[in-house]
């Protein structure tokens, strides 16, 4: 008498459905928007391409991201820096008279960041060339990228796998890292 | 007009409780209403509120970083205790009397568990990383600190609340089923999966009853042990006056002190208005009194032990926690809480005191204020009285932090009224149990045995 | 029997964190309280380098105050023979610190280098290390603070801005520390000379009672006050094994 | 396949549509907002970003002239330390001068010029431009100078020194005008005049505590804030704890403990304004006893007759046998200090009184000699005459005004609304005055009253150089330079100064475009007169090595030798009976206002960190209150958090009571620096200013205000507030939380002298022994990369 489950499966059958399609709904959405608008690869406000700067005419990351080898922050070159190059090299192209016009107007050029780490990381870009690091360790091949991506996920698990293959000293205390 | 009990039959049982389920009257819905109105007005929202601006919208401060949230989640483990404990107990000890209030001792259990278990979200800065607290493998390479005893704390009460929720689900299974063939609709689908299948075999009650025996022996343990490990919270700590290795059975007595004096007051209120007036007797009334005096003895007892080893260490910053919690400015509270659960629990030698519904009531109420008064009293007055005169501080509860607390017992009286239309709030066959068989005289238990 | 007796004999040894039975640095700071004034000039310093919030008087009235580094007044005797006693108070970086076993989640730790480590990211907020410490050093973030502009130009980019919910204390000025070592590396050098890390306090007190080193090396100027005679530690008897030592004051009129 | 009806379908649909919704939200709400990295255009020269630059400056908190290194990151400054290389801060800073930086970054600045558009006082000014502000000033200006009206133009600023003082002087004496003042509440006019009484010259001398053995102090709280508290407070760390075997006594004699005399061996409460006669019964004793053995001892001993113990004890509450002892031990303790100022020096007999302490000095041979009394050589420049303004001048500018004989009051940088005692009638001397212009960095009481607000540089944006007052014994230069761009639409004082010159035709007079170029001009004598060195063989090197540094000094002392004061001095000691504003009987209790440690005088009052700092004896912030010992509380039925009405013969105020334990029972002490009416968020609403009132008590011989000579009564209101303050109970229950050596235990020898984190460039000139140089550079490396110009 009435101890069958299935009436009562029967009955839930609709409502299931329902949540069932709404979670893989869920699903869809979320990796959609990862997938077709991850945001990782920002429109620059110039369109400097890496691929023709470090890739064709194989210039050293370090020869314009100057910083990184003494500074915490790698930062990214002044107009002026461009300036010493495309005063006289493609000087006609559309792109580099759009950087010749900041630097006669001494206007800085609002570059988006592509790898951006959070405010509480302490990333000494100076210790990590100074051990020898590859720059595309962390940021991919970006030689090859017309438009930069971050390729990394640059989390906390990328952090401690590096230090601890590398076998820094101390490298998993949180202190080396967390400011 | 009043059924004596043992005028009551079978069928009587089976309809009555499965009419308390079913049959709803306005007032029901009014009380449900107002205590669902409450919780949100007076917890939820104060404690959106508290998440938006920060812990600092309750009166916490420099030297007193612990406030009520501790108190009321103390308060609530505590509570929790004479729930499935006093049930275990009782169980393996035969007691006849326990059977008609055992479920909703449990389901007393149950949602104090929930509700503390919410002071706990309540409590912290950052609830929103609550989860960290939880041993699970993670990119951070971080697992908790197994040597915190508020990591011990999370185990236990985890294991607690699984142990009581088998427990009590178990437990129902034969009411769920008894409720299921008497009733139609979707009360009757969801019976139908509540019940998991029961048919009422011999095998099923042969089985349910060695498990039931089974994880009662088990839960007696680990409820004295999750007060224990709520104390080592603060004994764990160098704090003075909280340093004490009293602390565990001091908590465990005050956590059964105050669950025994909960249940009777839910007894109470089930009694008036479920009408179960012939199921809960003046023989439960009488047999909790006698046990929360002995408990309020006992209770009373710890805290002159508490006093004399503060007195007798006689080290600078004990005494004056001492001093403080008897004469600063928490005084007055700590003589209401001696007089709530030390001097007025003596009535109960009295057995017209024990036998009368009213007067127990107001007891019963009176020693759960005396309690929360005591947990509040260990997190006030200790923090406000530690090491550094220089640091000494006041901590006074803010509207935010009251306010939750009012919306805590609402919470929980929420928790309960539904559980009291799902689940058959008194057992219907350990009821029956107690009942003249109707073959024989003999009782059903012993009929089936 | 003998089990039993080296048990005992070793207790002292079992009941130790033992985290690392060898610090790398042991960081340590002493405090001349024959030197301080009670000047507060610390209490700025530290303000300003670590980014600790203005809070306002509603919240110090009602006893939220975050300076890291305070100065506690005891004041004794009755007038005329009055004599205030006072005591720069921060957080001692016990090396068996109370506040570490507690964290369930292990916010706080020790690190080789002898540190009391705040981890703001991970901290879940339930204030149990500063009930568990008996020196008060631990600051909670009672909710988030707010810069009038520009003042929010003047934080350090060195330290982090703590949100709501987060436990915050001394950290010996760990953004120096980080960066001598730093400097050391970059110097071919694996371990950083004494005087070349000040942390704020002891960089600006004016009476120079603060003095602050690595206790492991022998000649470092915090070792030559460790071997003062008037040094102790405040409430040695709970056993915490502060990092900061105190030198007593002295009193030249005493017998 | 399951038959799916229409009505299913759609539902499906939606649900999955929702789901779909949701998840992209979520996504989206997971990443990261855009950030942008903005390099320079043109990076300065050795820039760079993550990277702090350290530059040397001058402190202008105080006029003690402090040394500071100033770090810098992208541009905008972090932090303020001492600078190592300066011999007066030596690396050290306290924590007034450390919160300049909320000077610069306060979110109360005036951010651009100023007209009137209400009435007086009301606030309600117009923005206006540089440039037309400037041109109808200096309009003005020429048309009075020309006119031969420039007499009715009054400077007013504060405590100016340096080649800044000098540039005022020049522009005021061009204008034909003598009305230049400088107004700083804390300055000691009377130390001034007791020592040009008693050594014949108008300077500070230099206070070698360091060296010293002994220092008896008469009511200077010189670690508190008195002249150079950092200086002072170097001084008692290794006076204490720096030498073998040797601990220096401290001796501190005023009506309430004051931070100095919380932290000396011995506190001894003298009745107000007795301070002096103590000094002579203390040099009485000395005479007596044999301890001076100069040629006019006669003299000496005619002057002091009126001072024998017992009559000094009964004037000034010191038992007799206090006063033979501190007279014994000072004699007997060489070498030691004795040294006079704060309220002792600003009371009816101030210039008596510190007469009496610079005789003490005398009479056991402390003058000239290591840890006495050092005489600094002249300073290395600015104006030789002050221009110092005590109360009696002020009421003189005050008087000038009513009689309108000033067209025109300049303010810079100073606040006499807030300063004077109201009684002095100052504020409403200023409606009388027709025009009146503020150079103010803040809208403080004084700038609120200007017609035009030209607002100023703080001493982080401008160019400027000081000579500080005290010195250490040997002339000492430092440079200030702009550490950030300026921040807002304001210009530096001297650069306003220069301008108006320029606009109003007088470019001959004034040929230098701006200050620094000013100061390049003028430090060219500073360099000439200084030892040649070979290292330096330019001016060019030597300002770039100067700003770099930050200081320059010149180690040759004032030559010391045998010191007697003139026979007349010697005749004319004596210390008169303190003469209060108010009768005893009706107004029983003394009031001592001090100055806070954080706020000074009022100035930092609108430095959050300065209201958020505890005060150091009581730990009282955001506030004022008054202190009564705790049996004059119990008299008056009085607890912590009473308010009472404090009444003096001038009028009125009410703070709440804080019960001290260290002040006299017929004494009540009042910090000054709370009670502003303006002077931004942080400062106005918060506390009383015992300043207004204070009766217009004047020092007779220097005119100075006597601020530590007014009366007044205490009137219970019913009223009770809490006082907001840090820290709980303040005993200590035999805890032994601060342990206590007995006088046995040897000094720490060998103790450290700690460097500083940075060290841009050593000092010029000097050597500054006391900082270990080595370990200093060490960290520069990382730290600083000295930039010695940057763009204005």
């Amino acid at each position: 008498m009435g101890v069958s489950i299935v009436p009562t499966l029967k009955v839930l059958k609709p409502v299931g459905m329902i949540v069932g399609v709404g979670f893989v709904g869920l699903l869809v959405g979320y990796f959609a928007n990862a997938a077709f608008f991850p945001g990782t690869t920002p429109v620059q406000p110039i369109e400097f391409s890496h691929t023709i700067h470090a890739g064709d005419y194989e210039i050293p990351c370090l020869y314009c991201h100057t910083e990184a080898r003494r500074s915490p922050s790698a930062g990214v070159p002044s107009v002026n820096k461009c300036m010493g190059c495309h005063a006289i090299v493609a000087t006609d192209s559309p792109l580099v008279r759009e950087v010749a016009r900041h630097y006669e107007n001494a206007e800085p050029i609002p570059w988006i960041k592509v790898h951006d780490l959070p405010d509480f990381v302490h990333f000494p870009h100076n210790r990590h060339v100074a051990a020898g690091l590859e720059c595309q360790e962390c940021h991919g091949p970006v030689e090859t990228m017309d438009r930069v991506t971050r390729m990394a996920p640059n989390e906390m698990g990328q952090c401690l796998t590096c230090h601890r293959d590398m076998e820094v000293e101390h490298g998993i205390d949180c202190l080396t890292c967390h400011k | 007009m009043q059924r004596r009990h043992e005028d009551i039959k079978f069928a009587d049982v089976n309809n009555d409780i499965v009419r308390s389920l079913v049959e709803t009257g306005p007032r029901y819905y009014v009380t449900l209403a107002i205590a669902v109105l409450i919780t949100l007005a007076c917890f939820f929202f104060p404690w959106f509120y508290q998440l938006y601006y920060g812990i600092g919208a309750a009166g916490m401060n420099h030297p007193t970083v612990w406030g009520t949230y501790l108190a009321s989640f103390i308060f609530w483990i505590g509570l929790s205790h004479s729930g499935t404990l006093l049930s275990c107990v009782l169980h393996i000890t035969n007691s006849e009397w326990r059977k008609a209030m055992y479920r909703s001792a449990e389901a007393m259990t149950l949602f104090s568990l929930m509700v503390a278990a919410m002071m706990v979200m309540v409590h912290v800065g950052r609830p929103w990383f609550i989860h960290w607290a939880l041993p699970y493998p993670n990119q951070m390479e971080l697992w908790p600190n197994f040597r915190s005893p508020l990591m011990f704390d999370v185990m236990a009460i985890t294991t607690y609340l699984t142990g009581s929720s088998i427990f009590i689900y178990m437990g129902s299974i034969p009411d769920f089923a008894a409720v299921r063939d008497r009733t139609t609709g979707w009360r009757h689908h969801m019976y139908v999966l509540l019940s998991l299948g029961w048919r009422g075999t011999d095998t099923e009650w042969h089985r349910l009853g060695w498990a039931y025996t089974f994880l009662a022996v088990l839960i007696i343990p680990l409820a004295v042990s999750v007060h224990s490990i709520v104390s080592w919270d603060f004994a764990m700590s160098i704090v003075p006056s909280l340093h004490q290795t009293i602390f565990a059975p001091y908590f465990v007595v005050g956590a059964i002190y105050s669950g025994t004096a909960g249940i009777v007051t839910v007894m109470f209120v089930l009694r008036k208005y479920m009408n179960f007036e012939h199921y809960i007797t003046k023989v439960h009334f009488d047999n909790l009194g006698k046990l929360l005096l002995a408990l309020s003895l006992i209770w009373t007892y710890i805290n002159v032990v508490e006093v004399f080893t503060g007195w007798y260490s006689n080290d600078s910053a004990e005494l004056e926690s001492l001093r403080y919690k008897l004469f600063g400015f928490y005084a007055p509270l700590y003589w209401e809480m001696i007089l709530f659960c030390a001097v007025a629990p003596l009535l109960l030698i009295s057995k017209r005191f024990r036998t009368s519904f009213v007067p127990m009531l107001i007891l019963s109420i009176a020693i759960n204020i005396g309690m929360y008064t005591e947990r509040f009293l260990i997190v006030g007055t200790s923090l406000s009285r530690q090491y550094l005169p220089d640091s000494w501080g006041v901590y006074v509860p803010s509207l935010v932090e009251l306010s939750i607390l009012v919306g805590s017992i609402a919470m929980f009286c929420t928790l309960f009224l539904v559980f009291v239309k799902i689940f058959p709030s008194v057992s219907i066959y350990e009821v029956k149990e107690t009942l003249p068989a109707p073959d024989e005289g003999k009782t059903q238990w012993q009929a089936t045995h | 029997m003998s089990l039993i007796d080296d048990f005992l004999a070793r207790w002292h040894e079992y009941r130790r964190p033992g985290y690392y039975e060898e610090f790398d640095y042991h960081w340590t700071m002493t405090v001349d309280l024959d030197r301080c004034t009670g000047c507060e000039a610390c209490v700025t310093a530290c303000q300003a380098e670590n980014n600790t919030p203005i809070v306002g008087e509603d919240a110090i009235a009602r006893g939220r105050h975050m300076q890291w580094m305070r100065v506690e007044r005891y004041w004794e005797g009755e007038y005329p023979d009055v004599k205030l006693r006072a005591i720069p108070m921060f957080c001692q970086h016990c090396d068996a610190a109370p506040c570490e076993t507690v964290c369930p989640v292990s916010a706080t730790y020790h690190n080789q280098d002898g540190l009391n480590a705040q981890i703001y990211n991970r901290c879940i907020g339930t204030r149990s290390c500063a009930v568990y410490c008996p020196y008060e050093v631990r600051y909670f973030n009672y909710n988030n603070h707010h810069w009038d502009e520009p003042l929010d130009q003047q934080l350090n980019p060195d330290v982090s801005v703590r949100e709501k919910g987060v436990m915050e204390k001394c950290t010996f000025c760990i953004q120096r520390i980080r960066q001598a070592k730093d400097a050391a590396k970059d110097d071919g050098r694996r371990r950083v000379q004494d005087g070349e890390v000040q942390p704020a306090c002891v960089q600006t007190c004016p009476t120079e009672a603060l003095v602050f080193g690595d206790r492991k090396d022998p000649d470092s100027a915090v070792s030559l006050m460790l071997g003062n005679e008037r040094a102790y530690t405040v409430l040695e008897e709970l056993n915490t094994d502060p990092s900061v030592v105190y030198l007593k004051k002295v009193d030249a009129d005493a017998a | 396949m399951p038959n799916i009806d229409r009505r299913s379908f759609l539902t499906l649909v939606g649900a999955g549509g929702v789901g779909a919704g949701a998840g992209f939200m979520l996504s989206e709400s997971r990443k990261h907002p855009v950030e942008h990295l903005v390099p320079y255009p043109v990076p300065p020269e050795e820039f760079s970003p993550g990277i702090a630059t350290w530059y040397n400056s001058v402190c202008s908190m105080c006029s003690a002239g402090c040394g500071i290194s100033v770090r810098t990151r992208e541009g905008r400054a972090k932090k303020i330390e001492g600078n190592p290389a300066h011999p007066v801060s030596q690396g050290r800073l306290c924590a007034l001068g450390q919160s300049g930086l909320q000077a610069l970054y306060n979110p109360d600045r005036i951010t651009g010029p100023l007209v009137r558009a209400g009435r007086r006082g009301e606030l309600e000014f117009d923005p206006a431009t540089w440039e037309e502000s400037l041109a109808e000033l200096a309009n003005q200006l020429e048309l009075m100078r020309t006119a031969g009206r420039g007499g009715g133009v009054a400077l007013l600023t504060g405590g100016v020194r340096g080649h800044l003082a000098s540039l005022l002087e020049l522009f005021m004496s061009w204008l034909g005008s003598d009305q230049l003042l400088h107004y700083d509440f804390n300055h000691p006019a009377t130390l001034y005049a007791a020592n040009e009484r008693f050594f014949g010259e108008s300077e500070l001398p230099y206070y070698d505590i360091e060296n010293s053995r002994y220092v008896l102090s008469f009511g200077a709280d010189f670690i508190g804030h008195w002249l150079s508290p950092v200086h002072h407070g170097l001084g008692f760390g290794r006076s204490r704890q720096a030498r073998d075997g040797i601990r220096a006594r401290f001796v501190q004699i005023e009506p309430r403990m004051s931070l100095t005399g919380a932290a000396a061996d011995e506190w001894i409460a003298a009745n107000p304004g007795t301070e002096g006669i103590l000094a002579l019964g203390i040099a009485r004793r000395i005479v007596d006893q044999g301890g001076y053995q100069g040629a006019d001892l006669d003299a000496w001993r005619a002057a002091l007759d009126g001072y024998a113990a017992e009559s000094v004890a009964e004037q000034t509450g010191v038992a007799a046998d206090t006063v033979a002892r501190l007279a014994d031990s000072f004699a007997e303790t060489q070498p030691g200090l004795a040294i006079g100022g704060g309220a002792t020096g600003n009371h009816s007999n101030g210039v008596d009184a510190l007469v009496a302490v610079n005789a003490l000095n005398h009479l056991v041979g402390n003058i000239g000699v290591e840890g006495g009394v050092i005489f600094n050589p002249p300073p290395a420049f600015g104006p030789t005459a002050s221009r110092q303004a005590g109360l009696s001048r002020m009421l003189e500018l005050a008087e000038d005004a009513r009689a309108g004989r000033i067209e025109m009051l300049i303010v810079s940088n100073t606040n006499p609304v807030f300063n004077l005692p109201e009684a002095a009638g100052f504020a409403e001397a200023l409606a009388d005055i027709p025009q009146i212009v503020s150079l103010s960095t803040f809208l403080d009481e004084t700038t609120a009253q200007a017609d035009l607000v030209l607002p100023s540089h703080t001493y982080l944006e401008s160019w400027g150089d000081d000579a500080p007052s005290p010195g250490v014994g040997f002339r000492v230069g430092a440079v200030s330079q702009p550490v950030v761009e300026p921040l807002y639409d304001t210009r530096a004082t001297g650069d306003i100064v220069l301008e108006l010159a320029h606009r109003m035709g007088l470019d001959l007079a004034f040929p230098w475009p701006n200050m620094e170029e000013y100061l390049k001009y003028s430090w060219r004598e500073v360099w000439s007169s200084g030892t040649p060195d070979p290292a330096i063989p330019d001016f060019d090197t030597f300002w770039t090595s100067v700003v770099r540094a930050g200081v320059w000094g010149d180690e040759t002392r004032a030559p010391g030798g045998e010191f007697a004061p003139d026979a007349g001095v010697v005749d004319g000691i004596g210390v008169g009976a303190p003469e209060f504003a108010g009768a005893e009987g009706e107004f029983p209790y003394a009031l001592h206002p001090y100055l806070s440690n954080g706020l000074h005088d009022g100035r930092g009052a609108n430095l959050p960190w300065m209201q958020e700092l505890p005060d150091a004896l009581t730990g009282v912030v955001y506030g004022s209150w008054i202190e009564l010992n705790p049996v004059t509380a119990e008299e008056l039925g009085l607890s912590e958090g009473d308010v009472v009405a404090i009444e003096s013969p001038a009028g009125s105020i009410e703070a709440p009571v804080l019960v001290y334990p260290a002040i006299m029972p017929g004494v009540v002490a009042m910090p000054i620096g709370q009670g502003h009416e303006q002077y931004g968020r942080y400062a106005h609403e918060h506390g009383v200013n015992p300043i207004d009132v204070l009766a217009a008590q004047t020092e007779p011989g220097t005119g100075a205000l006597a601020w530590a000579a007014t009366r007044v009564r205490l009137v219970p209101t019913g009223g009770r507030v809490d006082l907001v303050k840090v820290g709980g109970d303040s005993r200590e229950l035999g805890r032994e939380i601060v342990q206590i050596a007995d006088a046995g235990t040897p000094a720490a020898a060998g103790a450290p002298t700690v460097a500083s984190a940075t060290d841009a460039g050593a000092a010029v000139g000097i050597d500054v022994p006391a900082v270990g140089a080595e370990a200093a550079m060490a960290n520069t490396r990382l730290n600083s990369i000295p930039i010695t110009v940057v763009n204005t």
